[in-house]
């Protein structure tokens, strides 16, 4: 079963103007970064964006922000993103905020079939307002709802024509889960193998989560916070 | 007076066990990775899906691929996993981490943190940290006692939106080590050459002192 | 007079379509696979932890660690994956599957099905099938129309403890293929040299009839 | 960290009367069959055991149920075990069946911290009897517990010393999420490798799941259905 496309255009064809859309990545790390710039250049616009974070202010999602592409934002963590936060506290930028383990549960659980689970994050939170509170073993804990997107866009190490992915390191974050919950998931990998030449074993995505894969043109993969020490 | 951050650091290690994963959250937590006590071994956990990490890389050695949840470049030890994470947070929310430190804007004497928020002027967004503080049975609080104001962190209720309710069962400041139980902060130790009075002065929220309070050893 | 199994096996592999992924249940629906029309890509799930299934192995090839969801031992085609029981059921419940077939012993003019017990006489278990009916939009029950006592197993309503309620769409048996919808089953093709009289006679649940009933093309 | 016990005696250590053990496979695949087999030996008896078969009458937990150590199996499927069915029918052996989805989403649920989900599976049903039922997107659902044991028992193809594992082929099935599940987990593997050996990319289940691990002393495993074609 070929999944593979000719290109990044191809990939994203048919994401359309305010439509929900998954990214993988968590900061910079594991971003699909040439289908964002893809749409960056298309000017779709009105998007709901589903990310952990939304890159920083010119890398990422940050340049879909720059360019008010984003209608609303379904994230953990704002962080060191200045223009996000701007667009936030302005209103511009319509964000919900969630619990990274919820992010990430519920995003499983869109693809998993299961509509809705209890987690103890967020409870006594404003996280919590509006949804179901229920003690399990004396506990409180809330009703979080699956999560679930017209397109999600993922980035692996390596992918093979089928559809199989493989992902690198930390790089891995939250691909996996929304790989699962997109109604077509796209891939995007530094490299494009045939099908057999991965080890079925050592697959982290199973190919019937995929829909569209190609090997990314240019990977710039840019460091955040560059830590080191001295020899 | 008090202890600077690597002091905090210090002092926190000290509550590490053998055998123990231990997730820490940005800032002053980070730094307890420096200073494991001699003899026993524990294993770090980054929410953003690696066990087993190992310090900053060398120079040059730097992947864009490997990060903590601070988005610091870092490397692994041998034995080190890497997961997704919704398995990341199945470890966290399943009570498969032993210990938590992480650092907060507010902590009330019930045990509530604030950490992600200042309605109108700053969001960071709670990341891992409302997860962490929901599931850990036992959470470190790693701050300053006061903020740059000069004002107590350790208060009767936040003022914050919070993080988590009646979480928090410890906290480690610049001046003391403080346990959080029966909706008061009960003084473990001082830091060395603070007095009990001064602590006592900048704590909003209930304090107990019992009896003499030794100075911690670093 | 009606197919033998491999009929009932080679007409449901007339319902393939490229590019699905199929999940075969034990028994007829297993034979599927060995149909599948020229010229169309299908990939099989089984619910045990295998995506592109592939024929039995040479003799002297089997592996213990590779077995189908009927614990029979099995190969892998080229771009197959392995993967836990959860993520399994997740492609499942997930209607990333897009056809499911299974067998039954009973099925109700109102999609219900009936295949994992008989109280106080025989239990299987439900295995994997009431996450497959529960989840599938799309399953084709294959089984015999009537029991070895020679009583229909198309029924008002099922006399055993279900399996799944209103989910199944279509039957494939030795004398029909059958659509069910709005409380009925609706004749689609008759077997060859089956009347529409016999198929009538060995329904027990509403049988709709309209116009000319074709026979199976196989 | 050092996870590494001696033999299956000092793995075992501990398993007492009337606990609850999960453990690992799918029919024969991928069942800790050195620990299944110490325990027989030992004779713990009113076990309750979560997996989702029960071996067959001579082997897998087929053994411990010709013993009568088991007072309760929490399973998907009895199929040919012919003790398995009589013990249940006759009433001598407590039985909750289980759709194979629900029980390898309520071990996963167990480990994560998920106190309960909903899922469409045995809606209608036996299964459903006593629980909540809850619409969404205008389909029914019902509530599921977490499951978790007092020991989890899992096989494994190769694992560490700081208890990364990582399964052969079908092998694995349930016993990633069991591993997760178990108070305590036990992993048998087949090979025992130093930590360091395995890639960190390619771990099925991290170590921080697994408290002893030990390397079996010989595999069976025996094939259930022989099925071949010829050359």
């Amino acid at each position: 079963m070929n999944k593979v496309v000719n290109n990044v255009q191809d990939a994203v064809d048919g994401i359309k103007d305010n439509m929900t859309l998954m990214l993988g990545g968590f900061g910079l790390c594991g971003i699909p970064e040439n289908s964002i710039a893809e749409l960056v250049k298309k000017g779709t616009t009105g998007l709901i964006c589903i990310s952990n974070n939304a890159g920083v202010d010119d890398f990422g999602l940050g340049l879909l922000l720059q360019n008010k592409q984003i209608k609303k934002m379904i994230s953990s963590y704002v962080g060191e993103n200045d223009e996000f936060e701007r667009q936030m506290l302005s209103g511009e930028l319509e964000v919900d905020l969630i619990p990274q383990g919820s992010l990430a549960e519920r995003c499983r659980a869109g693809g998993a079939g299961i509509p809705a689970f209890y987690t103890p994050a967020g409870y006594g939170t404003e996280v919590a307002e509006g949804k179901e509170v229920r003690d399990f073993n004396g506990k409180p804990h809330i009703l979080e709802s699956a999560l679930s997107a017209d397109f999600a866009i993922v980035k692996a190490w390596k992918g093979d024509t089928e559809g199989n992915l493989v992902f690198k390191a930390t790089a891995r974050n939250f691909n996996p889960m929304m790989a699962m919950a997109g109604k077509i998931t796209i891939a995007e990998v530094e490299e494009l193998v045939p099908a057999g030449a991965l080890d079925p074993n050592e697959i982290h995505t199973p190919g019937i989560f995929v829909q569209r894969i190609f090997q990314g043109a240019r990977f710039e993969k840019r460091i955040e916070q560059r830590t080191t020490r001295s020899k | 007076m008090g202890l600077d951050k690597t002091g905090i650091a210090k002092r926190i290690a000290q509550e590490l066990r053998d055998g123990w994963y231990v997730n820490l959250g940005i800032g002053i937590p980070t730094l307890v990775a420096n200073y494991i006590p001699q003899g026993i071994e524990v294993e770090f956990q980054s929410e953003n899906g690696v066990l087993g990490m190992g310090p900053f890389p060398f120079e040059g050695d730097e992947d864009a691929d490997l990060i903590n949840a601070g988005k610091q470049t870092i490397t692994t030890m041998k034995g080190a996993s890497f997961f997704d994470s919704a398995t990341s947070f199945a470890m966290i929310r399943g009570q498969h981490v032993q210990l938590t430190v992480l650092g907060a804007m507010e902590v009330s004497e019930s045990g509530d943190i604030a950490n992600w928020k200042i309605p109108g002027k700053m969001v960071k967004g709670m990341g891992g940290a409302m997860d962490l503080v929901a599931s850990a049975d036992n959470i470190i609080v790693a701050m300053m006692h006061s903020n740059r104001a000069g004002v107590s962190k350790l208060l009767k209720s936040c003022s914050l939106p919070l993080t988590g309710v009646g979480c928090v069962k410890k906290v480690v400041t610049d001046l003391a080590v403080l346990e959080i139980n029966g909706g008061a902060f009960h003084l473990l130790e001082r830091a060395p050459g603070v007095s009990v009075e001064e602590i006592q002065s900048k704590t909003e929220g209930r304090l107990v002192v019992n009896g003499d309070v030794p100075e911690m050893s670093i």
